[in-house]
């Protein structure tokens, strides 16, 4: 089945050790960057990286999940997965860049969120929701690219963005293939499947209307580095400049209401209203009523 | 048109409730945690709390309502939203749109939440309610429509919003599409609170994955009923991943009272008279008028108080 | 020394375990008070209260250290010594009273931040820092009252108010007595001079203009608790209702304006800047000059 | 009229400086922790930090300004504010007057901190820097009136803030005068922040009390030097308190760093550049103009790249 081969294909591309990981991204497009620590709670999650510099002459603010290249890396990053620790830094940075109007640029490579003891205990879920609450009202432009492989919420916690680009050889999904073979078929080995039903690449993502644009990769990005992060760096310029001037021209409040719609009007649900309607039955429960 | 667009004159308990009673027979029900028989009219009555080991059985969103609202003041809305299939989702045999169909059925249910406005001791408010037995109230795109309509609601008649959750995680068969409705849900409170209007969140077992690290808790105020299971990944997840043996207690209601993350442990019988009071404190901040006079008998959430 | 004697003696009063304490005056002066639990960090501090209720009508956020009444409720409370996450629980509370526009009331009892290693590791001294900026900016009005021990950095990082009272016999320093005698004098059989070097009486600081009113114990409070929580009572709700009048007539940053002189004009120094101009030196350091 | 309220033309290393290098003769120095013996001319052109071992030596408020700042670009400010004694403090045969007037022929500065103006790499600052030597940088209120007042400054002039600060805790002889200036300092960096001036706040050995837990720790950035210790109570009062044996590294630089309470451990040798860096960076904000081309060798602050 070649169609499944492709959508996994696209996840071992994605997951690649080899592929540029944020901190790449950031030395190639961020002049003086100077990396910021600590979530000045409890302590500093390396799966996060973050800190301030320039973009083509802009101070901007940068946010991205950081995979290790190798095995050692990987164990020093958690594998990319944040805790509630490396939420809460980049909620901070979020914040230090709305006080001074800075524009937000998040790169998104995680496999999800950090499911350890401490980060239960230290709240994974309201540290990701308290960011995707921050995100919604951010007062700034923001920019988002998936740049290996966006899991979950650990995903989203740092995507809420006015813009979200993927690389073409990236993913992104409510879960990994894995997880979403064990969960629904107790049958992992079902990955590949669940990868091609999960409709988890860049195009299935276009198609949907939900990512704004594909960073095209016509050799993988671990084999042309170079021109990835190229290409990578124009598409990021092409859409700030967009959303700054629609913020300079309309206001801060018209970029935030754009924002809003963007993911207020994602969804695919039926209405059935009118049959409802028709099909009216005349005994209530107690407490249930409707104003239809 | 499927029988489970009607609203449901009676509560269909057995197939909703995982983990709630055994019925050995009519007159009496068995406590799922500590095995002994109550008497089942007692039962209902006491909000399906068991009174030998207050054990609180999970509810259906219809039960939800019925024991939080006060009586006939509830006013259903967009019952007709209901599932897609935005991913043709047909893999491995399993077919979304059949999945939907069967869940809807046994849940008696057109969808997993169920939003409207009511009363709770004469104070208005939106409400929400998950329908665990809907696929386990995991987040799809009706769900989340649901929601926002709610919110958005709230904010058009100036009313305090209160959800009342479960969950068993994502809508695997709607992938992005759930999990944008984490942003989409949490955008909309956001709007809420611009409106200086407030969010009570109210846990309950079991709660997880998405409803948990979006909606749910960025609220003002959250509780969550005693012995409630709540987290963002699963035990079974986390011990599997770990290789360590989860501590006694870990992820319950008390657990996350004790490590900051909810405001209080709200008992079922007690979450009337709790959420009235707050309804009451930010009546000013809502409505913009004065309150009426003060006149209490005890303070309600005492649980809480650890 | 009968002097000395009389600033001890308020410190032992003001220590007095049968005193009221925060959960008390709350009892006392707010209605359908709903405790808040949590800093959504890291734990629950129990040395920290919290909660919203009505205040003569009027819906309010209280915070209050809490100590216990005896051995076991103080080593429950930790003998109202809060850790970082007490403090993040009152800056919690403090934000969502502002959200809503509800005055803030803080209740101050405590010998001082908890100076373990546990508070160490998860910031002490930035979680009271960060309570004295939120609340020299925070948009609602807001009173304190010191009803027993008002101790250091701890006390102070949720009193920095509108107004701050004090009971006739509460204490106020910068550190315990005992403290400063072992500081300065390796010596803390010596806190009863500490106590009156530190000037550290309601009547030392009203003196010195630094707090707003002193509400009298005619008999101690533990001996009169009734009336004593009336007449707080009553002072709170006159200097709420005076700065809630301010508010009302000159707007929330008048009032703001009027906080920041109160704290901004506490200090005692000399300025010899005159004298200097007298005896400028002909040489300049390489890197030192001056605008005189 | 004292000899100290003229400024300094020459450092003054040996007294100011109470765990830095004993000095053997006039040429060489020993480095107060590896021993060793370092050519005097080198240690001053290495800002005081040790080749072999990397100890940073501590430094005067004085040698601060001049290792930082471009030569002769500061312009002191308020140099004649000084200690008053507002509680006549006179207890145990301690008479805080007399304490003043000895510590501050000790320090040879009049006050425990200096502040005023000057350029980094050619990029204004408002900087402040505290003298160790002074009562152990104790915040009292002269310390307090001089911060604020160039916050205040920096707000009238658009310019950043830089605080270098070091402090051994409260100054006990001024109670609750020196309490409250923990919130005045802190307030007027409400201020500076609602105009959105940023504060950069450099933590030097040893960090403790009062500044710590104020104007100190509410900065937009937060470095400090390889090794400082730092944090709200003293080790051996949290040894006394705890009766436990506190863990290697605890308190220092790089522990806070672990725990997240700082941005980066800054070597000496390299805050001038990241600092020049970061104004570069906020100069739009602050300024409100556009900045120059970006043209940097490499990154500072590495060492925050734990
Ligand atoms: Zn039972
Ligand atoms: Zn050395």
């Amino acid at each position: 089945m070649t169609e499944v081969t492709r959508a996994w294909d696209r996840v071992q591309l994605a997951r690649k050790p080899e592929r540029p990981h944020s901190l790449d991204y950031i030395a190639a497009m961020i002049s003086g960057f100077v990396e910021l620590h600590g979530d000045r709670r409890y302590s500093d999650d390396p799966a996060i990286v973050a800190g301030v510099g320039a973009f083509n002459g802009r101070t901007v603010m940068v946010v991205g999940h950081q995979k290790g290249a190798n095995t050692r890396e990987n164990l020093d990053r958690n594998f990319g997965m944040p805790g509630p620790d490396g939420y809460r830094k980049a909620l901070r940075v979020f914040r230090h860049a709305e006080k001074f109007g800075f524009p937000v640029l998040c790169f998104i490579d995680t496999p999800g969120a950090d499911p350890g003891l401490g980060s239960e205990e230290r709240g994974q879920a309201t540290a990701v929701a308290e960011n995707l609450l921050e995100l919604a009202s951010l007062r700034v432009p923001s920019v988002s690219v998936v740049i290996g492989e966006g899991g979950s919420g650990g995903a989203l916690a740092i995507s809420v963005t006015d813009r979200l680009l993927m690389l073409e050889n990236s993913v992104y999904a409510v879960a990994s293939p894995e997880a979403c073979a064990a969960i629904l078929w107790k049958d992992s080995s079902a990955a590949p499947d669940a990868a091609e039903a999960l409709k988890l690449t860049a195009q299935d993502l276009m198609g949907f209307g939900m990512i704004d644009e594909i960073i095209p990769e016509p050799e993988p990005a671990h084999e042309a580095m170079d021109a990835t992060l190229q290409r990578a760096s124009a598409a990021i310029e092409r859409h700030l400049s967009e959303i700054e001037k629609i913020t300079a021209e309309d206001g801060i409040d018209h970029l935030l209401e754009l924002r809003y719609q963007k993911y207020r009007n994602i969804g695919s649900w039926v209405d059935r209203q009118e049959e409802i309607l028709t099909e009216l039955p005349s005994s209530f429960a107690s407490a249930v009523h409707t104003n239809d | 048109m499927p029988d489970f667009f009607r609203r449901k004159p009676t509560f269909n308990r057995d197939d909703a409730d995982q983990d709630g009673p055994v019925v050995p027979d009519g007159l009496w029900v068995k406590c799922h945690k500590c095995k002994d028989l109550v008497y089942s009219k007692d039962f209902e009555r006491w909000y399906r709390v068991c009174p030998k080991c207050d054990h609180h059985a999970r509810l259906t969103a219809t039960q939800r309502i019925d024991y939080l609202l006060d009586s006939g003041s509830f006013e259903e809305w967009d019952r007709g939203i209901v599932t897609a299939d935005p991913l043709s989702f047909d893999a491995n045999g399993d077919v979304y749109k059949e999945k939907v169909q069967k869940t809807a059925r046994k849940a008696d249910q057109p969808e997993s939440l169920i939003t409207g406005r009511g009363r709770i001791r004469g104070y208005d408010a939106v409400v929400s309610a998950t329908e665990f037995a809907f696929l386990g109230a995991s987040m799809g795109s009706a769900f989340g429509e649901k929601f926002v309509r709610a919110v958005e609601r709230a904010i058009e008649l100036r009313l305090p919003f209160i959800s009342i959750s479960s969950s068993g995680g994502a809508r695997m068969h709607e992938s992005t599409f759930s999990l944008m409705q984490m942003a989409k849900t949490t955008a909309a409170l956001s709007r809420l609170g611009e409106h200086k209007l407030p969010h009570f969140s109210i846990l309950t077992d079991p709660c997880y994955g998405g409803v948990t690290a979006s909606y749910a808790t960025v609220a003002d105020i959250i509780m969550a009923e005693p012995g409630a299971m709540i987290g963002f990944a699963g035990p079974r997840v986390i011990e599997q991943i770990t290789r360590q043996k989860l501590p006694q207690g870990f992820q319950t209601a008390e657990f996350l009272l004790e490590h900051g993350m909810i405001d209080m442990v709200c008992r079922r019988s007690e979450l009337p008279a709790t959420l009235s009071l707050l309804l009451l404190h930010y009546a000013d901040a809502t409505m913009g008028r004065h309150q009426p006079e003060y006149a209490y008998a005890g303070t309600p959430g005492e649980e809480g108080d650890s």
